[in-house]
Parts: structure tokens; C-alpha cells; sequence
């Protein structure tokens, strides 16, 4: 890539040289489209942040899309019951391909208070890959802020090409995830082994 | 070579090509960087997160598609209106009473739908 | 408002051979509930609702209840002679106390500002006498609490318009909000568990290598 | 057929229309509101069978939100289900502690020191002050006005999170009561503020009053929309600002005389019509009686200890017994019933949300309108899925 004195040397001259990865990362990140996916009390906070004195908007990201279609960008704010599971990862797999998920809210991450619940699924990472996870229950509006600053890093370090570049750009990555089905007490299956590899319990 | 038309040619080209031009370069930018991925469930209809039940595809009732037609012929009249309120004020008393015809027949229509009924939405 | 005695005696003047009994309620601004027999519970209800002093119009509450089959100690005083001298002495009787789901109505009046009159009504057991009349012909308000107690207690409501399955999704099978209810047990991850959490989660995640903690020498 | 089940209109039926060959005009389009769609308060689903533009039926389904709060609260202490309340209707998280304060302060007897009882009805005046005013926000942004009003009604609703940040340490998850009283005492700054905030929340209300309540889309889009009867709204047990506005005068502050209210004059406003119109009406009066009542209340909020000092807060084992507390949150009748048996933890613990119920008759109010008028509707009665589902 471009190294970094070549490049100031040429700012000094007012000649700006970038490259086409960061141009493509800066346009990304700098306009993520949430989508309003309000589950619970977190939702509120969400609005909250996106309302006057939060100010989503200096982010770009204060457009909320109703529509997965037109989103990139899924808070899933509060918590994911075992019902609502499915209708979580079936929007999921509708949304538009670079697509990321911010796991908003302690039950979000883990089920949160409500973990011991026999209708709450123990957070949403077990069926969807979690870019940002915000702990906090409800997580103030300055976390959310800087949780979308946290995601707006990590698309401007994303690869253009190379092994490890993001999965929308390689073709044979399958982008979509199994929708659980209902079971007579649980999902089937309570969890996508794929996607949830939990590091062993130190104890 | 003043009034040839080619200066109206090459404007012609410079427009479709600053229209097309973006276009070809997000195609070009498309088929290396963002790999078409269909699904089943990304391809299938949005139900607020649910699976799609029933058809979308059902016999409507007549009264939209006649609210459609009235609608239509109005909005038509007014592109016709629009030269004619553009020169209003140099035309001769002729072209006036042709324009008020012309409007008066189109308000006859909608009279006659009017009575008979079908802008009462039951 | 009349006391519950006063109104159980007219219930029992107006609905003959019903039986009615108070269940008494220590805690002191408790309300005393009321035992219908659930076959009379209809008519019981239609009359407290009609009434002209009464008018419960507003069913504010309704609440289902689980008891299972349970060994009930009761510390009784009992004068007991031993040796000769008087002498008081606590005993306690086991009595068994047979499982049943109860539901219990909480009614208000909206007209006259009175009150509240607790209804209660007892299953059969809690297996498959799970029978009870449903008060919603009386009371519009008590559908969809009814349907929630047909969903997580398993009381199944007769002549209730709608009788579905509320909170929980349709394929559901059992009632969860039972005691007996054993909710599925993959569910505990945490990254240092500890007792029962620790045993669910042995079952279903590895546990690392536990590093050989080299007793420090005392020096 | 049961007296009160839904009356659609007169000249309606819920087959389609045939022409004069008997054939049907047309089908019966079959849609779900379901639970991601932007303007159901969360994620509650309503099936609607839809003859054209017309709602020919509505079945509400619930449950994508039933976080299992009653089995969670069999299984922990008497105290630690109050940090639960603030989530069960997270817009009234201080309302939801006194009515879990009150029942089981009924259930044990304790007693409550007369600061801590004006301190819980400036809290209650406060959050519905809130509550109302993001409904009005939410009502009008359902209408279609995107965005700008709920701009004011948040603005206006920082600043009382503000003080509940201030007071409880969380904006609004606030686990602030305990039984026999508050957790902490208020401070005389914090007072002066918050005479400040309700004094110049009168010209809020104005400003929204003169944007909304004379606009002619609203009053097109909400008179005569989703009228429901006085019966109706008794038999159907709705409480709360949906049923004054259907005319019934049933206030609990007035009626069970909870907390002091008899002692601050203030007005219950009713409607007359029972539609949408009224609701929101009455909502904004509200507003307006919640001010005097903090008048009142801050003005002669008394010293002394806000805790009763007998109240043990570890270890609280009330008698075996049970019973039913109940307070008028913003949102209706919300009631605590309460089952001890002795023992740390309870024995049942129910909750009887306001919102739950008040959805019963929200078919009969939809039927025979159109679909937009389905959401106003379902706006007006303000619902909170943590409430709903619980």
C-alpha cells in the first residue's frame, strides 16, 4: 500500500493520494443504514441515540430502514426470545450482502437478567456471527455511539482483496444462516455449531 | 458548418455517456467485488420475519382500478394544460375557447362517474 | 361494601345448594378469598356481577395457580398431661394436601367504586381433571388471561370463544410455568460456571486443561 | 353469541362483495403485521384478513416478548424482583416499583414515612409526564409525521431522565423503591430543578398542543376512528386512559386513595366519544393534571426520613399469606398479586399488565376500517411489549 511518508509528503502539497480499498471503506462506514429492530428496552435507548441530543446522525447512521432490504446494518436490541429466534435469522438472511450485527444489551449478548427464562434464547451469537457487542442493560446512548464507532474501524481495516478479506466479497462463502425451527421445549437445533465455537470453561 | 447538426450529435453522445459512464463502472466494480449470493430466504418475499403465507397475486376489487382510470385521464390533462397555461397570455380568444372544450369534456367525464357512483368508496 | 360473610349468605340464599367456603388470609391487609365449586361457578359469578348492591362488573385479575401434591406441617397446641402436670405442647400434623391448579378472579366494581371479591376455583387434580367454566361470557376482559393460564398452566377453559396457545409458540408441548416444569438445560454457557451451571454446562461445552496450581512454598 | 363480542358497522360483512352474478368482486388478502414492522411498539404481530383496504378481521397473536418474568421471580428473593419491574414496562420503570412496593408493603405490613410517599407520587407524576409524552410523540409519528415530533417529545423526555438519572443512578431503569419507602432521599437542588422543569413543561405542552391538536389530518384521521362503548370498555376490563376516554369515570388515585392523592386536588378528564380523538385528549389533560398535582406535591413535600427504619431489607420472610396491590400507571391498571408462603422467595408472583388486557378489544375497534386507521388505533391504546408479554 501506500506508505505513510510519501503520503503526508504529498498532502503537504495538497496532493491527496488514496487508495481504491479506502475510498470503498470510507463510503461504507461512513453511511451504515441501521435497520429499526427494536425487541425491547434497549430499543428505547436506540431511539434515544438516534434522537436529538444522542445524535445518531453524526455517524451517518441515523437512517433507520423498516425494510431488511434496504439495511446493512442489524441492532438487535433487547431480547431474543426462543419465538422470535427464527424471525431474527430470517431477516438476517434477507438484508443485503455486507451486512454486520451489533448484539445490543446484556440480552442480546447472553439473555441477560432474563437468562434463566424457559422462552429466552441465552444471546443471539449462537445462530448470527456478532460484529459489536455493547454489555450494559439497557446500554446508554453514548455506548451505542461508540459501539457504531468500534464498527465503523473495522470496515475501514477490511481487506478489498486477499485471503482474509470480509465474506461478501468472496464468492463461495454461503451468506446465509439455517433458520432454527420450533421443537417441542427448544429450538431445533438450540445452536449453530457453526457459528457458535464458545472458547472451554475455565474452571 | 454553423448550423450543421453535429454539435447537437456530440452533445447528444457527452450526455448518454456521462449517464452510462457510472453505470459501467459499478457493473465492472460488481462482477469482481460483491459476488451475487442468492438464498432461499434472501430471495423469498418479506413478511415482517415471517414465511409468506397466502398469495400475493388476488383479484383486487373494480373500484381501484376505476379510481386508477379517472386518475389517469386528469393526470394527462394537465401535461396538455401545461403549454397552454405557459402561453396563456398571448393567445387569441380561438385557442382560449378550444382549451375551455377540451376541459369542459373531461369535467363531463368525471360528472357522469361521479353520479354514477363510483368515487363513494362502499 | 357488604363483608364477604354477608355475601357469601346471600350467594347461599340466592344459589341454593352451592357450596361456599372463605379461605382465610393471615397477612394483614390481605383480602379473603372465596371458594366456588366449579360447577355452580357460573351462575355464582353472573349473580355477583347482576346484583344491585354488588355490580362486579370489572374482572380485574385473573391468576392461575399451581399446588402440587405437597405435605402441609401445621403447628397445632395442644394440651397434653404428662406425668401429671398441665402442660402445653406443640405438635405438628402432616396432613397431605392433594395437587390441583387453581384459578382465581379478582373482581372489582366500576358502578359503585367497591372493593375487591376474590373468587377462587379448584381442579380435580392436576393431571386430567384440568376442567374449569370459563368466565369470559360474563367478563370480556378475562379472554386473553384465560388463554394465558390454558397456555402455561394447562387449565382448560369450557365455552371459552378461543381457547389457543397465548405466549408460547403453537408446537409447544407441556405447560412451563408449572413447578414441575424442567426447562431444556443446554442453555448455560458462562465462561466460569459454578456448581449446578457448572455441571449443565460440563455436559455440553469442553472444560480447559486446568492449570496445575504449584503449592507455594512457605518460606 | 356473546353480548359483548364485536358489533362490526351496520353495512358490513365479512364475506367479500358479490356483484349482481353472484360472482365475488374480490378476494380476501391475507397479510401479517408481524412482529419486525416499524410501528407496533415492538414486536407484537396482528394477522389481518383484508378485504381491499378494509380490515375484515384481526387476530392479535403475542408472545415474541415473553421473557418469563413470573417464573424468574418465583425463583429469587422479594427484592430482588424489584430491579425486574423497571423492565417489565420500561417507559414507567418508577410506577412498576410502586406497585410492586405497595403490594408487598400490603402483604408485610410495613409502614412508609410521609417523605417517602410524596417523594413516590412526584416519581409517579413524573414518569407519566414521560410516559404521555412519548406516546404523543409515537401517536403522531404513527399518522405518518416521521421523525420531527418524536424530536420534541424526546427532547422534552431527557430532561426528566435527567432527573431520574440524577435521583436513582440509571436513566431508565431506575430499581428506586423499596419497601417501607426510597432508596435514597432527594436533594433540595434537585428539588428547585425539578420545580424548574414542571414549571416551563406547561409551554411544551402548548407548543405540541397547538401543532396537533387543531391539525386537520389529525382530526380527520382520529374522530369517529375505533369508537369504543362504555359497556364494552367495562365488560372488556380496559383501565386507564382508554376507558375515561370512553366516559367512565374510574381513576384509581381517586378511587383506591393511594399514596396522598387525596391530598392534592386534581381533576380525572373523560371523554365522550370513546375514539382515538378522545384518547389522545385525555392523555394531554392528564398531562396537564400531573403538573398541578407536582405543584402541589414539591411545594409541600415534607422533611424527615424517607425509609421506614423497621423495614429489613436482607432476609425478608413476610407471613404466608397473598395480595393484590394495584396502581394507576400511565398506561392503566397495573397489579401485583403476590403469594407468600413463608419463605424468602414467593410463592406466585403475578403481574396484571395493563396493556394485556386493554389489546382485548382491539379487533372489535378495528373492524370495518381501513388499514392505516388499524395502526392509529393500535397506537392509541399505547402498548409495551415488556408489559404485554412479561
Amino acid at each position: 500500500m501506500i506508505d505513510e511518508g510519501l503520503k503526508s509528503e504529498l498532502q503537504k502539497q495538497g496532493v491527496y493520494v488514496t487508495s481504491m480499498q479506502e475510498l470503498y471503506n470510507w463510503g461504507r462506514a461512513n453511511s451504515v443504514w441501521p435497520l429499526t429492530f427494536g425487541l425491547a428496552c434497549c430499543a428505547i435507548e436506540m431511539m434515544a441515540a438516534s434522537m436529538a441530543r444522542f445524535d445518531l446522525a453524526r455517524f451517518g447512521a441515523e437512517v433507520f430502514r423498516p425494510s431488511p432490504r434496504q439495511a446493512d446494518l442489524m441492532i438487535v436490541a433487547g431480547t431474543v426470545t426462543k419465538k422470535m429466534a427464527p424471525l431474527v435469522v430470517r431477516l438476517y438472511n434477507q438484508m443485503p450482502e455486507p451486512k454486520y450485527v451489533i448484539a445490543m444489551g446484556a440480552c442480546a449478548i447472553s439473555g441477560g437478567p432474563f437468562k434463566q427464562g424457559y422462552n429466552v434464547l441465552k444471546g443471539i451469537d449462537r445462530y448470527l456471527p456478532v460484529d459489536v457487542a455493547i454489555p450494559g442493560c439497557p446500554p446508554r446512548p453514548e455506548a451505542l455511539l461508540h459501539a457504531i464507532m468500534t464498527l465503523q474501524e473495522k470496515i475501514l481495516n477490511q481487506k478489498l482483496t486477499g485471503p482474509d478479506r470480509p465474506r461478501h466479497l468472496n464468492a463461495d462463502v454461503e451468506g446465509e444462516y439455517p433458520v432454527p425451527t420450533y421443537g417441542p421445549h427448544d429450538l431445533q437445533p438450540s445452536k449453530n455449531s457453526e457459528v457458535w465455537q464458545p472458547p472451554p470453561i475455565q474452571r | 458548418m454553423q448550423n450543421s447538426y453535429l454539435v447537437l450529435v456530440l452533445l447528444a453522445v457527452a450526455a448518454v455517456g456521462f449517464a452510462a459512464a457510472p453505470l459501467a463502472l459499478a457493473w465492472l466494480w460488481a462482477k469482481f467485488f460483491s459476488p451475487q449470493k442468492p438464498g432461499k430466504d434472501k430471495n423469498a418475499i418479506y413478511e415482517c420475519g415471517l414465511e409468506g403465507k397466502g398469495d400475493a397475486w388476488i383479484h383486487f376489487r373494480s373500484e381501484y382500478y376505476l379510481y386508477g382510470i379517472i386518475f389517469l385521464v386528469f393526470d394527462v390533462e394537465t401535461i396538455f394544460l401545461l403549454p397552454f397555461a405557459v402561453a396563456f397570455t398571448g393567445l387569441s380568444a380561438g385557442a382560449f375557447v378550444a382549451m375551455i372544450v377540451f376541459l369542459l369534456l373531461l369535467v363531463e367525464g368525471l360528472v357522469w362517474a361521479w353520479r354514477k357512483g363510483f368515487l363513494t368508496w362502499k | 361494601m357488604e363483608t364477604l360473610e354477608q355475601i357469601k349468605v346471600r350467594l347461599e340464599q340466592a344459589l341454593p345448594q352451592t357450596r361456599l367456603d372463605i379461605l382465610p388470609n393471615e397477612c394483614p391487609a390481605g383480602e379473603r378469598s372465596l371458594i366456588v365449586e366449579s360447577s355452580r361457578a357460573v351462575d355464582v359469578a353472573k349473580f355477583l356481577r347482576d346484583d344491585s348492591q354488588l355490580r362486579f362488573d370489572y374482572c380485574s385479575n385473573v391468576t392461575g395457580i399451581d399446588w402440587p401434591e405437597a405435605k402441609i406441617k401445621t403447628k397445632v397446641k395442644k394440651k397434653v398431661v404428662v406425668e401429671g402436670v398441665e402442660k402445653e405442647v406443640e405438635e405438628t400434623i402432616e396432613t397431605l394436601r392433594s395437587g390441583h391448579l387453581e384459578v382465581v378472579y379478582h373482581l372489582y366494581s366500576m358502578e359503585l367504586k367497591h372493593g375487591p371479591v376474590v373468587l377462587r376455583l379448584r381442579t380435580g387434580n392436576r393431571a386430567e381433571q384440568t376442567h374449569l367454566p370459563s368466565l369470559t361470557p360474563l367478563w370480556r376482559g378475562a379472554e386473553f388471561q384465560e388463554r394465558e393460564i390454558f397456555d402455561l398452566y394447562g387449565v382448560i377453559f369450557d365455552g371459552h370463544p378461543d381457547l389457543r396457545r397465548i405466549l408460547m409458540w403453537d408446537e409447544f408441548e407441556g405447560h412451563p410455568m408449572r413447578r414441575d416444569y424442567v426447562a431444556p438445560d443446554d442453555f448455560e454457557y458462562e465462561p466460569t460456571p459454578h456448581d449446578e451451571v457448572l455441571d449443565a454446562a460440563k455436559k455440553h461445552y469442553p472444560v480447559a486443561a486446568q492449570p496445575e496450581v504449584k503449592p507455594e512454598v512457605k518460606a | 353469541m356473546n353480548a359483548f363480542a364485536a358489533q362490526p358497522p351496520k353495512n358490513f360483512e365479512v364475506k367479500p362483495k358479490l356483484d349482481r352474478s353472484g360472482t365475488p368482486i374480490g378476494d380476501l388478502l391475507e397479510i401479517s403485521m408481524g412482529p419486525h414492522h416499524p410501528s407496533t411498539h415492538g414486536v407484537f404481530r396482528m394477522d389481518v384478513v383484508l378485504d381491499g383496504e378494509t380490515v375484515v378481521k384481526l387476530k392479535p397473536v403475542f408472545g415474541y416478548l415473553h421473557r418469563n418474568h413470573e417464573k424468574i421471580g418465583e425463583n429469587i428473593s422479594y427484592l430482588s424482583s424489584m430491579p425486574y419491574t423497571d423492565r417489565l414496562d420500561y417507559f414507567c420503570s418508577m410506577t412498576n416499583n410502586w406497585a410492586y412496593a405497595l403490594t408487598i408493603e400490603k402483604l408485610a405490613g410495613l409502614a412508609v414515612p410521609e417523605r417517602a410517599e410524596y417523594i413516590r407520587v412526584i416519581m409517579a407524576e413524573l414518569t407519566r409526564l414521560q410516559s404521555h409524552t412519548c406516546l404523543v410523540g409515537f401517536f403522531v409519528q404513527d399518522m405518518g409525521a416521521l421523525g420531527t415530533p418524536m424530536m420534541y417529545a424526546f427532547r422534552e423526555r431527557e430532561k426528566i431522565l435527567d432527573l431520574f438519572e440524577e435521583v436513582s443512578g440509571a436513566r431508565m431503569m431506575c430499581n428506586y423503591m423499596r419497601f417501607g419507602g426510597v432508596r435514597v432521599d432527594v436533594s433540595d437542588d434537585w428539588i428547585a430543578r425539578t420545580k424548574q422543569l414542571v414549571a416551563d413543561y406547561c409551554k411544551f405542552l402548548d407548543e405540541f398542543e397547538t401543532f396537533i391538536a387543531e391539525n386537520e389530518i389529525v382530526l380527520a384521521r382520529t374522530q369517529g376512528v375505533g369508537v369504543l362503548s362504555r359497556e364494552l370498555a367495562i365488560s372488556a376490563s380496559i383501565t386507564g386512559p382508554m376507558l375515561r376516554a370512553a366516559g367512565v369515570n374510574y381513576d384509581l388515585r381517586k378511587v383506591d386513595k393511594y399514596g396522598f392523592y387525596s391530598r392534592f386536588n386534581f381533576k380525572v378528564p373523560l371523554g365522550d366519544h370513546g375514539d382515538v380523538y378522545d384518547r389522545y385528549m385525555v392523555r394531554v389533560l392528564e398531562m396537564r393534571e400531573s403538573i398541578k398535582i407536582l405543584d402541589e406535591a414539591l411545594r409541600d413535600i415534607p422533611a424527615g426520613p424517607v425509609m421506614d427504619p423497621k423495614a429489613k431489607l436482607r432476609g425478608f420472610r413476610p407471613k404466608p399469606g397473598e395480595v393484590y396491590g394495584r396502581v394507576e400507571a400511565p398506561k392503566g391498571e397495573l397489579g401485583f398479586y403476590v403469594i407468600s408462603d413463608g419463605s424468602p422467595n414467593p410463592y406466585r408472583y403475578r403481574i396484571r399488565p395493563p396493556s394485556f388486557v386493554n389489546l382485548t378489544i382491539l379487533e372489535d375497534m378495528c373492524l370495518g376500517h381501513k388499514v392505516s386507521d388499524a395502526i392509529v388505533i393500535l397506537g392509541s391504546v399505547d402498548i409495551v411489549l415488556g408489559e404485554v408479554d412479561r
